[in-house]
């Protein structure tokens, strides 16, 4: 039965990842792209995959859709319709299909049990968790602790990739005047004179950050940890700036502040890697940190998260700021 | 005892939500306008989303899940309706006309 | 009865997508997503309890408040577009030809 | 039943060819981060697909786990967990520069763009 539906939202997927493309109006596009992410969660929630589809939710959903509304805002959403397409990518495109498509038939089936990917260190991981760890999910063990390194990684790339959009939007074109924010803030009133949406809105606000900090410090248990909640809390400060106006969500949130944040949060990470290393230990092994290991990866865990947390959060405010309040030129 | 009760009352929940969710469905499919079609997708938002919670609710017993719940169908009976105004608001505002019968309905009473 | 309340919802979703995809205007879009998203939260509260892994309504939570703010997003752009291109046409330097929104199609 | 089992990996290749034919095709530059998000996406189901096992739950256990209990893999969930928060920043990055190359030539259109720097 649930391979049933799990076909039916597959197909759904399919239908909506076409329209995506096909539709020429980059607006309509992005809708689609919100609905395809929904129908993505809703898969990797069939899957088995909680924490990827929690994430998923708080990305897709609400952060990406935010963003492109912004950037769309910016660009202009029309897209000029192309009557000549080479044949050059179309044949590439086919060739590629085809080659993918025979290699699936040596594929293991879904849910295989024998499959190669089960046999290597997963086991290992799974039974050793609760002895080593000590903590329910097991994502989040692997996630922070068993492979700190590689999300150590991640996190530095999203620092960078958020200080890239800051460098990239400090630079102001030359020669031409732009509508300055002031004068658009007083015409652009977007959703501010609705105050069923404004009242209810803020209603949110304060529940979707709490559930944020839920979710960031109770990783541990059920599905989260610091990418979805970092996602989370940022969705959350993206609503204030909604209703209440970008100006109003930049000053609340100063990119200053913002960008020490992001540098203190990458910085946690590594520190507490390196505090392990003065303890004795190997980088982010945190058994050292603490008489008894098993409290001693608890503790490194926690502060991890929080650090991962912090930086996610942080970026995409900033990303989200930068993006809504740029002057129109 | 009190269990079974619990369940037929449950499942019948179940299924009446599913049944309301899917003439909203349909609606949304069948409706002439915008507005009507906002109007059945509120059915589903409202109607079928009680239901269908109420019955996992039932369905749950007296746990923590059933707080969680509690709070999902609040925050869609805030959210909800609040979003279909909002939509149907700026519809209205961005120039869309409701699609009205003539002066005088047709006797048949049939749409459009 | 949690299939059946399943199935009815993810019979619902197709609907949304059809509706979607015919679509006259750009609103009836909006309202595909947003059907998509309440109906999504209610498929993976009914999945949960399918999978008899209550624990996981945590996600059904994340959704119900984070859909709202898409919704929000869509309908912001939408009001501030016509403002933003009037105080475009009359304030910003008209340049070259081609700076109509893109649209030089 | 056996060729159902198949049908994630049939929808990982639509999309991915979908999101490619996107990238390489259109000429907007925002549509090409939508192409690029779908691309992305197509991964991202590709590698959940592998973490299913048949009979298994979610790896959160519930309380000491009963010994037969089998859970999903772990590990494809952990890289796509960070994946995805990494694919949305990476998306910023190019509606960014975008914006940014909408502002100095008044197009995101590549054909548009060739044309003014053919010119210039």
């Amino acid at each position: 039965m649930i391979a049933l539906i799990g076909l039916i939202t597959l197909t759904l997927v399919a239908v909506a990842a076409i329209a995506t493309v096909m539709a020429t109006n980059l607006f309509v596009a992005s809708m689609w792209f919100g609905i395809f992410s929904l129908l993505m969660a809703s898969n990797f929630f069939i899957l088995d995959a909680a924490d990827v589809a929690l994430t998923e939710a708080a990305v897709g959903a609400g952060v990406s859709t935010v963003l492109f509304m912004g950037a769309l805002a910016l660009t202009g959403e029309k897209e000029a319709i192309r009557s000549r397409v080479s044949w050059f990518p179309m044949a590439v495109l086919g060739v590629l299909a085809l080659a993918l498509f025979v290699a699936t038939f040596q594929q293991p089936m879904l849910g295989d049990p024998m499959a190669p990917v089960h046999q290597h260190v997963a086991p290992w991981y799974l039974e050793q968790t609760p002895k080593l760890i000590n903590i329910p999910n097991v994502v989040t063990a692997i996630l922070a602790s068993f492979r700190g390194y590689d999300t150590l990684g991640e996190v530095i790339v999203i620092f960078t990739a958020g200080i890239g959009v800051l460098s990239v939007l400090s630079f102001k074109p030359k020669g031409r005047q732009s509508v300055s924010s002031e004068a658009l803030a007083a015409k652009v009133r977007g959703v501010q004179h609705h105050s069923i949406l404004r009242v209810v809105g803020k209603l949110v606000i304060p529940l979707l950050m709490l559930f944020a900090l839920v979710v960031q410090f109770h990783g541990k248990y059920t599905p989260g940890g610091g990418f979805s909640a970092g996602a989370l809390f940022a969705a959350a400060v993206m609503l204030y700036g909604i209703l209440e106006g970008a100006d109003r969500s930049a000053k609340a949130m100063p990119e200053k502040v913002m960008l020490r944040l992001a540098v203190f949060g990458a910085t946690l990470y590594t520190s507490v890697g390196l505090v392990c290393m003065l303890l004795g230990g190997a980088f982010l092994d945190y058994n050292v940190l603490w008489p008894d290991p098993v409290v001693g990866q608890y503790f490194g865990i926690l502060l991890v998260e929080f650090g991962v947390g912090l930086t996610v959060t942080t970026v995409l405010v900033m990303v989200f700021n930068a993006f809504a309040n740029r002057p129109t030129y | 005892m009190m269990g079974t009760i619990f369940d037929w009352l449950s499942g019948l929940l179940l299924v009446a939500g599913g049944f309301f969710v899917l003439v909203g469905g349909v609606g949304v499919i069948r409706m002439p306008d915008l507005y009507t079609r906002i109007h059945a997708a509120s059915v589903t938002e409202t109607l079928g989303t009680m239901l269908i919670l109420t019955g996992l609710m039932l369905h749950s017993g007296w746990e923590l899940a059933t707080f969680k719940l509690l709070a999902i169908l609040v925050f869609l009976l805030f959210t909800g309706p609040v979003s279909s105004y909002a939509l149907g608001n700026t519809a209205l505002l961005g120039g869309l006309k409701p699609e009205l019968g003539e002066q005088d309905p047709p006797k048949e009473g049939r749409e459009s | 009865m949690l299939i059946a309340a399943g199935l009815a919802i993810l019979v619902t979703m197709v609907m949304a997508t059809i509706r979607g995809l015919k679509g006259p205007t750009i609103y009836d879009r909006i309202l595909a997503m947003n059907m998509f998203g309440t109906k999504t939260v209610l498929f993976v509260a009914v999945v949960a309890y399918l999978y008899e892994r209550p624990d996981f309504l945590d996600l059904a939570l994340a959704y119900a408040l984070i859909n709202f703010i898409g919704v929000l997003a869509v309908l912001q752009f939408f009001q501030n577009r016509e403002a933003r291109q009037a105080v475009r046409s009359t304030q910003a330097v008209p340049t070259t030809g081609s700076d109509q929104d893109g649209a030089s199609s | 039943m056996t060729l159902l089992g198949l049908y994630n990996y049939w929808i990982f290749i639509l999309l991915l060819i979908v999101g490619l034919y996107a990238v390489l095709v259109k000429g907007n530059y925002v549509k090409r981060m939508i192409g690029l998000g779908i691309f992305q996406s197509a991964v991202f189901l590709l590698y959940i697909t592998m973490d299913k096992v048949e009979g298994g739950t979610g790896p959160i256990m519930q309380g000491v786990p009963e010994p037969g209990q089998l859970y999903a893999n772990p590990i494809p969930q952990v890289l796509i967990l960070t994946a995805i928060v990494v694919g949305i920043a990476v998306t910023a990055l190019g509606l960014a520069l975008a914006i940014r190359i909408r502002e100095e030539y008044g197009s995101i259109e590549e054909s548009d763009i060739r044309r003014l720097d053919h010119e210039s």
